[in-house]
This record gives C-alpha cells, structure tokens and sequence, in this order.
C-alpha cells in the first residue's frame, strides 16, 4: 500500500514551475503585459481577501462565527486570477472554502460577514452560513458542502447557458480531493459529451483534510485526469494569480467559443488548517514545511513583482492595505449591526408558493 | 373523454408543457432514440428534438445534479430515472441539494424540477429492483412527493408537479403503465396537496396510494358482499399529505387501514396512523391497523413474492380486524 | 468503575475487538494518521498499522463497497463516515448491497460489517451537515440500527455491533463525544435490541434516543419539581426496536411523548406510535405526542437553529399537554 | 451534442483487431500452441453457454421464468475465455448478465435453471433469480443489478484476499455503458492505490440497452479509462476466446504476482435485446447490423478454427452439441420437479441469528 509514502506533488509544483525565482520573473514578464488599473485591481481583490479572512479567524476565535469555516488563506491567487476574466454574466460554484471566491467577485464584505456571523442580512439570510455562501446577481451559485457534488449542478448551469443559447461561461472550483469521488467522474464525462462551457478549476493545496493527495488519488498529475473524457486540461502554478488568469483565460475562449469544458488544475497551498477547528500543522505537515510555502506567498510575490516593473510603490501598498483593513472593520460594524433573524424564518424558504 | 393508458396520459402532460413552456426539458437513460425504457417519453425526442430530450448516460448522481444545476439557471427539467431504485444513488443531490437550496440560499435558489419514473414491486424483479421507497422521500423538508394511481390523476398531477417551482419527487407504477382510462383533454390540473375519496363509505377508512388504490379498491368490493361499506380514500400527494380529509374520514368512520406496498417500518402508513391519532384520537374506535410490504428485501420467486406484498385479501382481513368481525 | 469519555468508550470498543479478532479492521477518511476527525480512532494506526486501519479517499460509495465485498470474502469491517450526512453516497452500497446479500443470495453471503460516525446536528453546520437520518435506515430490513447515549452504551453496544454477523448501522452523536461517564473495562457487552430504562417512573413514558436521552432526562427533573414523574426509556437499538419494553411502560402511564431529532414525517417516532396504538390502545389515555426536529432544513444562524431541535422545555410542554396540564 | 454521431464503435475492434480472416487465424495460432483437453473444455463451456441460454429464452417465454432475464448469446467468448484461466480459489463478481459466467465457472446447469425458475434448489434458492446467482462453493459472488455496484464489491474481495494473504484473485466482469458511473471510477481509484488483486472486465457489447456507447462516453476506447488511474489496460477481440484467455491471463499474472490490477475491454457484441424484454434490433441497430455480427460468431469461429488444426471433427462437434443439448434438457427437469419455496421462506434469511 502506498500509505507509506512521502513524497509530496508539492515536488511536481517546483518542477513543472522551476525554481521560485524564475516563477517571480515569469509573474513581472505576464504583468507588464497588462493595465495597471487591472493589476492594481487584482491585488486589491486578494488583499480584501487575506484581510477578510485573517478578520474571520478573529471572530471565529470570540464565538462571533460558528459552524465549519474554511478559510483561503494561501490560495487568494486561484480564486482572484481566475475569477478576473469572467464576465458579468458568468456563474461560479463553489465548495464550501468560499469566502475568497465570493469576495473576488465582488460580494459586499458586509453582507459576507454578515451571513459568517448568521445574520439577515447576510448573503443568504442567515441560513447557510460560511460553507453555503449565494449571492444570485452576482451569478455566485454557491457554497455547497458535499465534496464533489456541486460539479453537476455546475454542469448543469452551464448547460442552461446552452440550451438558452446565451454565451455564459461556468466556473467550478473544488479541491484536489475531490477527483476521487463519482461525481468528478459524471460530471467530467457530461462536461465532454455534450460539449458545456464549464471549467473545473481543481485547487490542488496537497491535502484534503489531514490527507496528501498521494495517499489518496492513484495518479499524481491530477489534471490528467481529463485523459479519461478527452477533455482539454492544464495545470498552472496556483499561486502566481497572471498565471492562473492566463490559463484560465484560456480556457474561458475555449468555452465560449466552442463550447467546451476544460480541467484545470492550480497548485497552491492552504496556510491555515483545514477548517478553523483544525490545527494549521502538526501530524500531517510540520511547520516547517509551512513556513516553507508561506515564503511563497502569493500577495508577497506579486507586489514585489508589481514593484519591480514600477507599477506600483510600496506606500500605495500600505495605503492600500489600510485602506482595505477599514473596509473590512466596516464589514464587522455591518454584521454587528444586522438583525438576528427572526423566529418567522425558521420555516420561511422551505417553499415556494 | 378520450381513453388511454397511464403511460399515455403521462406522456400527454409532458408533451403539453414543454409546448407551453419551452424551459421544460426531459433527461434521463433511454428516453429518447428508445423512447423510454417504459415508452413513457414516446415520441417527445421526434417532436421536441435532442435539444429538449437527453439520453444520458448511465449516471443518476450527475444527470440529476445537472439537473438541479440547470434549475438554478432558469430551466425546468424533468428527470426520468429509470426506475425509482436507481433514485437512491442521485439521493444526495435530491436531498441535499434540490430540497435544501431554497432554504440555504436564503430564499434565492427555487429549484423547479421533477424527478419522476417508476416505484415499487412490479413482477420478480427481486431485491434490488422492487421496493418501494416512498417513505424515504417523504422524510424530508423541501420535497413535494406525489403518486398516482389513475391515468387521469397521472396527467393531472404531472402538469401540477411541473408547473410547481419546487422539487417534485413524481413516483409512477410500472404495473399501472398498462392500465386504461378516462383522461380529461388539455389544462387537466389536480393541484398537489389533495386527496381523492375514490369511494365513499361509512364504516372504515381504507387509506392506500398508488397501486395499493386498486388493491383497496377490490377489497372494497368483496367487502361490500359481506355489507361492510369501506371509504377509499387516496391521498395521491404524500407530502404535503392532505391530512384534513383523511381526518374527517375517519371522525366519520371511526376506524382505519392504511395499505402501502413498502416496508412497515417507519413508512408512509406509521406517519399517517401519527396524524390521525394526533389529531382524531377521540373518534378512534379501533387502533388503526397497516397492511404492507413485508419486512423482507423482495424475493424472485414467484410464490414468496405473492406473499411479500398486500393483495385484496390481506387488506379485507385487516378491516375485519379492524371491525372486530373476524 | 473508570470514567472515560464517549469518543474514548467507542476507541475502547474498537480497539478490544481489533485485538481480539484480526479480521476485524477500519477504514474511512482521515482514520489513520489523523486519528479521525474527531478522534474516535485515536491510537488505533499506531497499534494495528496500515495493514488494519486505512485511510481512504473521498469515495464513500466505492470504500463502503469495498467493505461490503471485504465482508463476503471473510473480513468484518468497521467502516467510519466522517458524518451521516454522507452516508447518502453510500446508501446504495448499504440497502441494496449488505442489506439484501444474506436474502438474495438464499442465506450464503452474511455481512458482517459496521458502518458508524456521528449523526444528527451539531453545532451550527447548516442545512448539509446536520441531519438525523436514522429513520432511513431503521426502514431497510437486513440491516440494524444502534444509537448510543452514553459512554457506557457506546462500549457496550459498539462491541456487540462489531460482532454481528449482520450489517449494523451505528450511529453515534458528535455532540456527545466529549461527555464522560463510568464504564466497564474489557467484556461489557449490551445485547443489540435489548430498550434501556434510563430513568422509571410513573406517570408518562418519554422515549428518546441518542442525545435527545439527555434532553429528556433534563426535561423530566423539570417536570419531577412539578411532581410529574416520568419515565424515560431509549431504545438504544431502533432496529431491531425492543417493542415490549415500550409496550409495558405504557401500560404503567398509559401515556406517551415521543423525542428525536429527525424530522417528523415518517421518522422514527411515528413507527413508534403505530406500534404503541397497535399493540396498547386499550391503555391510551390520551394521544402520543411526538416532539422532532422542525421539519426544514437545518438553518445555520444560531437562533433559528435552537428553534430547530427538541429541548427540554418542548419536551416538558409535551409531557404537560399530554397529561392535560397545561 | 453528440447525439447526432452515428460512428459505431464497431470500427475499432475491426481496426484493433484486422479483418474476419486474420482473426480467425490469429485464433487458430493460438490455438496451437494449447493442449486439446483444454480447448475442447473451452468448447463445451461456449457450447454450453449457448445452449442453455436459448432453453432460458423458450422458458421465458412459457413464463417459466419470469423478471429481468440478460442472455449471454454472443458474448460467450469473454466469460469462458477470462474465467478459463481462474484458479478454483478465485473469486467472480458479475452484472445481471451472469448466466454465462456461472456457467463457464462450472455452476450445476440444474442448480441455475432452478434458479431461473424460482425453486429452492436454485443456487440462490429461488430468491435471487437471473440477476442473482450465487454459489460461494465456486467463488462465484454474484449476480448484482445496480450498474456499476459490483465493482466496489469486487475490489472489496480482493482486498479481503491481499489482506489474507491468500493467492486469489477476483474477476469483475460489467458493460460498456457502466464506465460513464461514479462507482467505476472510485473502484478503479482504490483498487490502483491500494494494489489490489483484481480484473476489471469491461464487456463492450457496444451498447447499454438501446443506446451505443459513444453516445453516452466521452472516449471512444474505453479501456483507455486506466489512464486516470495509471492502471494497466488492455483491449483484446472478445469474439476470441484464446484471445481473451491471453489477455485475462497476463492480468491474472499481474495481480497474482504484482497484486495489481488491470483494466480490460474485450470487444464483443450481443445477440438478443438488452433482456428478453427487449426487442433484438430495431430503433438503436438494424437487423443487417445485427446479421453482421452474428456473422463473427465466436462459437463458430472457434469450432472452424479447432477443425481447421485438426483438434475436433465435425462430429466430434455435432456428438457435444447433442450432449450438451441433453444436459440443458436435464437442467429444466431437474428444475420442473424442485420444490417452490414455502411460505416460511419469506422471511428467512433477512438476518443471521
Ligand atoms: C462526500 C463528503 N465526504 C466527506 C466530507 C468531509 N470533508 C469536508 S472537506 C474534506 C476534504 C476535502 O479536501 P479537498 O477536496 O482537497 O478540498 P480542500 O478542503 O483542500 O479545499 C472532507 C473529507 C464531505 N464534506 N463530503
Ligand atoms: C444504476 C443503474 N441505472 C440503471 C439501471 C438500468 N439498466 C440495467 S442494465 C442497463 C444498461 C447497462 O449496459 P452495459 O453496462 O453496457 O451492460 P450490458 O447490459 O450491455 O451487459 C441499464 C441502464 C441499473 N440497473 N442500474
Ligand atoms: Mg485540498
Ligand atoms: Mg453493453
């Protein structure tokens, strides 16, 4: 059995992308290709993001947040990157590790923060909580807490945008455990078979829970996966957010044009531990191995590359960072203030009229 | 009225929605070159194209997910399973993910879809393909859960079950696919919700659903021969169960049966025996008695299949019982 | 006697069968090197190795498979899933697999298996992870249905689970495994099926199981101030169900109050209504009341969620309506 | 959508495999090399497939039988050819489509007609039926009905075998269209990861009911699946019954030796409708189609490539055949005088005590 080994696909990561060094210079290569508001944007989006969550953690530790909360610490790069090239019609779906992609595209840090501490007006009244965050106009379709099974509704909206002929694109994100279980496989042969633009976006942070990937998937290239349906796929360095945007980008053109699904696989890394019941290390990575990716750091990496082709100074990123700090405070007075819902509530939504 | 089969009154209301509504599309294994394993689906993929009528490969947890997808995104489909037993491996995308996205969005998410093909016994198909799994339906909040016993409850109640903006757990009998009847043409609807007193009478109150309607029913005669006037009441929607009809029924009758073909335990027959005794305790002559499938996984063979499930004897024995004329 | 926690009683149990019987082993998510999830199997990779305790994927419909067919070949696997509310994925695996191989088979293939974890809700994990599914399985025959309140239980019950030579559903409470209790070391066995009275009385019979025992234990010392004494009993095992232990106490208080967590339709309560109105309904002195869980999906926010479980003061309210005091 | 494809796979077991002639002298080269003993054995068991599957359909028809009842005619080179090599502590998990197995694994033909006919001295005691024939004795476990359930199962067993230490190995033979579920893919998974001792036996009749296979998976050559799991794999003409056992055999090799396992798809075609249900041909094939086929008879070319090295003589076939012929007759006397099962038989075997 494999259980004895150790070797970890973070091997694969320095591989595929070379050493850290070079990955920085490719990142500043991508970057004087685009805007500087973009950018700007783009940092701005997963510092909201760090902050966010560092601020979740916080009211989690004083009883504000309860239930599972899994943060994104670590993957801002993924989430921010991909969700950069969609447009607004575009759905996303998500696990329940969804406060970054939420926020990527645009929800109100307010209404976030209030559903987290279980208020109505939270994205979701209240109900769903961290894992089940949904936000309709934004196309954010959730939040869904069962591994794997938001890859068919995910294939399902995006054969809606089919079948309605409207030229949506779907994005579906889950993580790497998750291409172990049966509706990976379903929902990766429908994709194919009849041709919807969905892509599956698998955030590869090398564990699911306390579990390396390698311990529980019999391959280790895991978006290779796609070999199976014939379906078009690529991995990209998850914590370089050009990166991910690139072959992202890609992908979306893919969708829309041909109406074809891709599998994309983004290696990054998860800082904390897996919910915020669980250790950030101990049995199944030790510290310094953490400490090892956080020097990776994908905010750390793009604003020095950002500094480095003059795009920006590191007062703007203070300034900046202050700035985003407040909006997050603004988005704790928001949730303190909301309302706890009522006990009409309990069985209001149960139904449709 | 035009006379067909249940199958056909079936297929009519398809038909007539997904004119009327061109977001109303069909999926599901075999139903369109093959016209549906049952011929339910016949001649829909002529009609409406592969556009409107999927084959989908063999894959109830992803077809039916995409389809609760496809819902959040303005369609409605209709999900044909092949048979209800296949149903329990789409169950988690049914339970937790069709029934609960209204309530964990907030409100936001209704998802308008039918999941609907045959339940229960039909002949020696043995352990894993005749149950009848109702019960477990039922159980749960966000599901609406219909069965009909009658080709004209069959079209009326699956034009009501699409047109509903929740999820609608639409459960057939394949024995009854064969079976004819008068069928009210075009905007036939029976709402979801209300019960059917498919024969009046006063001295018990037999309560059964789907196919378990016409067992109840032939009891009813034999029991009439020997002058005991049995109601029939079937309740055609299980959940939300018309539980004031059965109520009056039986404040009238004072005493009741409830006949299902699934398994005793805690299924759709306990829960009714609850409300009645809840809710009508003191008209209660007798303690209300079930007649169901036996507590065993379905035998091939013939004989013991027989025995496995309630036939007009059982159901007569029971009232008796239930009448203290034994 | 030593005083250990529930999560420790369970390991106990486990780790005495694994010792005792080699082909005795565990699997699930993160059993192993992460001790489970909520370490009911702490220590147990360590001492038994990889060979006996295995981490699996996400893949609970192939792992629980995999022990089903384990089980055919001379295995007695335990199998852990994380929570209940994923067994859903593997249900399939259950009912038509380990739950009809002994019937359809004609009596060759027994499973002897355990599929345990925690169910019902916990503390604010929303609409998809806080459920009481017990009710399903309890509806399946083939397999049995455990629920342990108490340390001591959890040992006992869990021993005599794994040495079944059925498929045992064993359903433990996350809630409950920090609570501690007395229980005795090495051979304390409690036979499957067998009701515990957890507290006698006299003027109403409360039943309850899992950690709905500790809400009505808490209602009946509130209902004891009123000079109300009530008797609490728990099942332990709900399939098979230990009928005749329910059966005499109602004759005793000729009144009834149900408690679970699960939701109403058809749960577990209404099965033990029909049985107790069957089997007592000269001794009734007035309706069972049954007090579940709201019947909508679990809500995150914490003040609707306390509205959507039974406590104490629900159970006490039933009770005095029951007994006309309101 | 690729429901308008009407490509067949047909066209790559002739391209696999060259046309009729090379195969049959592929056949004959094989043959060769093997003992006559063994080949006559293969023969009967064909022989005998055949034969007692057109009795089951004369019996079904008389509503002998009654249910789902999957006739094997056609495919009866993959279940004798695979199963040939079995050693008799092996284990076999099947579909619905088991007649052929248990019969090529040696179940009693008395003991599986009774079966069909459900009397207690069937080999499931008459509640099982066609969809569930058991016998413990033979290793033979079944006879599953839920597409896609029994492999999980047959993982499960060799699992048992490797935990045991016990040399088995388990045969797990399914259809074409039973790739598209989830359960193959966490079967598959688990199997490669934990190396486990078992043959997946992907029987590509070409369809699953009425439909063909590419309509429903997104890969034309199924067998390629083992890509996803780094799993061998391998596809072999299983009109060929030397061909098959060759193929079976280097995977029997593999997981005896390795105790790895393998994916195989052996190339075959169904001559009957999905189940005596079912009509042959008609909307999903024509009947030249079916014609054609039929024309690549395993049976027959296996009896004109034994003829052609001179291991049998056409009486030497038409002497078995008769032979044979009597043992069906046999089986439905020995299943018309056993006794229908009593009512106490209900409720037995719903629990050991
Ligand atoms: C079907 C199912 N099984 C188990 C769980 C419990 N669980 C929640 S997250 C998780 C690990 C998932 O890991 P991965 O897919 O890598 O995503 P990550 O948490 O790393 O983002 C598990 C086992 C679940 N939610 N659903
Ligand atoms: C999960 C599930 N879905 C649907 C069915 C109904 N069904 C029985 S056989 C079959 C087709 C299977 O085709 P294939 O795997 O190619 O096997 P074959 O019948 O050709 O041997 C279907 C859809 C089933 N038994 N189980
Ligand atoms: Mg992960
Ligand atoms: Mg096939």
């Amino acid at each position: 059995m494999k259980s004895g080994s150790t070797a970890r696909s973070v091997a694969n990561v320095t591989e595929t992308n070379g050493a850290e060094t070079s990955a920085s210079s490719a990142l500043a290569e991508r970057a004087r290709r685009l805007d500087a508001s973009l950018l700007k944007d783009l940092l701005e989006k997963m510092l909201l993001i760090r902050r966010f969550e560092e601020k979740a953690a916080e009211l989690y530790a004083l009883g504000k947040i309860g239930g599972f909360c899994h943060l994104y610490i670590g993957q801002e790069a993924v989430g921010v990157g991909a969700i950069s090239f969609l447009g607004p019609d575009d759905y996303i779906f998500c696990s329940y590790r969804d406060h970054g992609q939420a926020l990527a595209r645009g929800m109100d840090p307010g209404a976030l923060m209030a559903e987290l501490c279980g208020k109505t007006a939270g994205c979701s009244k209240g109900k769903g909580g961290s894992m089940h965050l949904f936000d309709k106009r934004l196309g954010f379709y959730g939040g869904h807490a069962i591994v794997g099974a938001h890859l068919p509704l995910a294939a399902g909206a995006a054969f809606a945008s089919r079948y309605l002929r409207e030229p949506r694109v779907t994005l579906c994100f889950f993580g790497d455990a998750t291409v172990n279980i049966g509706s990976f496989h379903e929902s990766l042969n429908l994709a194919q078979l009849w041709k919807l633009p969905v892509i599956f976006i698998c955030e590869n942070n090398e564990f699911g829970m306390g579990t390396p990937i390698e311990k529980t998937a019999s391959i280790v290239h895991l978006h290779e996966r796609a070999c199976a349906y014939n379906m078009a796929h690529a991995a990209v360095d998850g914590m370089d957010v050009l990166a991910v945007r690139d072959a992202v980008g890609e992908a979306v053109e893919r969708a829309r044009k041909d109406s074809l699904p891709t599998l994309i696989e983004a290696r990054t890394y998860r800082y904390m531990g897996h919910s915020m019941s669980d250790p950030t290390h101990g049995i199944y990575r030790t510290k310094a191995e953490l400490e090892e990716h956080r020097r990776k750091d994908p905010i750390k990496r793009f604003i020095s590359a950002l500094e480095g082709i003059g795009v920006i100074t590191q007062e703007y990123v203070e300034e900046t960072d202050n700035r985003i700090r407040e909006i997050v405070e603004q988005a704790v007075v928001f949730a303190d203030q909301s309302r706890e819902p009522g006990p009409e509530e309990l069985l209001a939504d149960v139904y449709l009229p | 009225m035009p006379v067909m089969q249940y199958r056909e009154a079936l297929n009519q209301a398809m038909r007539e929605e997904m004119l009327r509504d061109d977001r109303v599309f069909l999926l599901g294994e075999e139903v369109g070159a093959y016209n549906g394993a049952y011929k339910v689906s016949r001649g829909l993929l002529d009609e409406f194209g592969p556009h409107r009528v999927l084959d989908t490969p063999i894959a109830e947890l992803g077809f039916t997910g995409l389809a609760v997808g496809a819902a959040m995104a303005g369609l409605r489909p209709i999900v044909e399973v092949m048979t209800f037993n296949f149903s329990i491996l789409a169950l988690d995308q049914v339970v937790n993910g069709a029934a609960k996205m209204l309530y964990m969005s907030g409100g936001q998410f209704g998802i308008p879809m039918v999941l609907r093909g045959p339940g229960g016994s039909a002949h020696q198909l043995a352990a894993q393909h005749s149950q009848a799994l109702e019960a477990w339906y039922c159980h749960v909040p966000g599901l609406k859960v219909v069965m009909p016993a009658t080709p004209a409850d069959a079209k009326g109640l699956l034009k009501s079950a699409i047109r509903d903006d929740n999820p609608v757990v639409f459960i057939e009998s394949e024995v009854l696919y064969g079976m004819k009847g008068d069928v009210p043409e075009g905007e036939h609807m029976i709402p979801l919700g209300v019960a059917d007193i498919k024969r009046p009478g006063n001295d018990v109150t037999v309560i059964a659903h789907s196919k378990m309607v016409h067992v109840a029913m032939e009891a009813a005669k034999e029991l009439e021969a020997e002058g005991i006037d049995a109601e029939v009441i079937d309740p055609r929607t299980l959940r939300p169960l018309d539980t004031g009809t059965l109520v009056e029924s039986l404040k009238k009758t004072n005493r009741a049966v409830i006949v299902e073909e699934g398994w005793p335990f805690c299924g759709v027959g306990a829960q009714i025996v609850d409300l009645l005794q809840a809710q009508a305790f003191d008209y209660l002559d007798a303690p209300i008695l079930r007649v169901s499938g036996a507590d065993v996984p379905t035998p091939y063979s013939k004989s013991l299949e027989h025995l496995a499930f309630p036939d007009p004897r059982s159901v007569v024995a029971a009232v008796r019982r239930v009448l203290n004329r034994q």
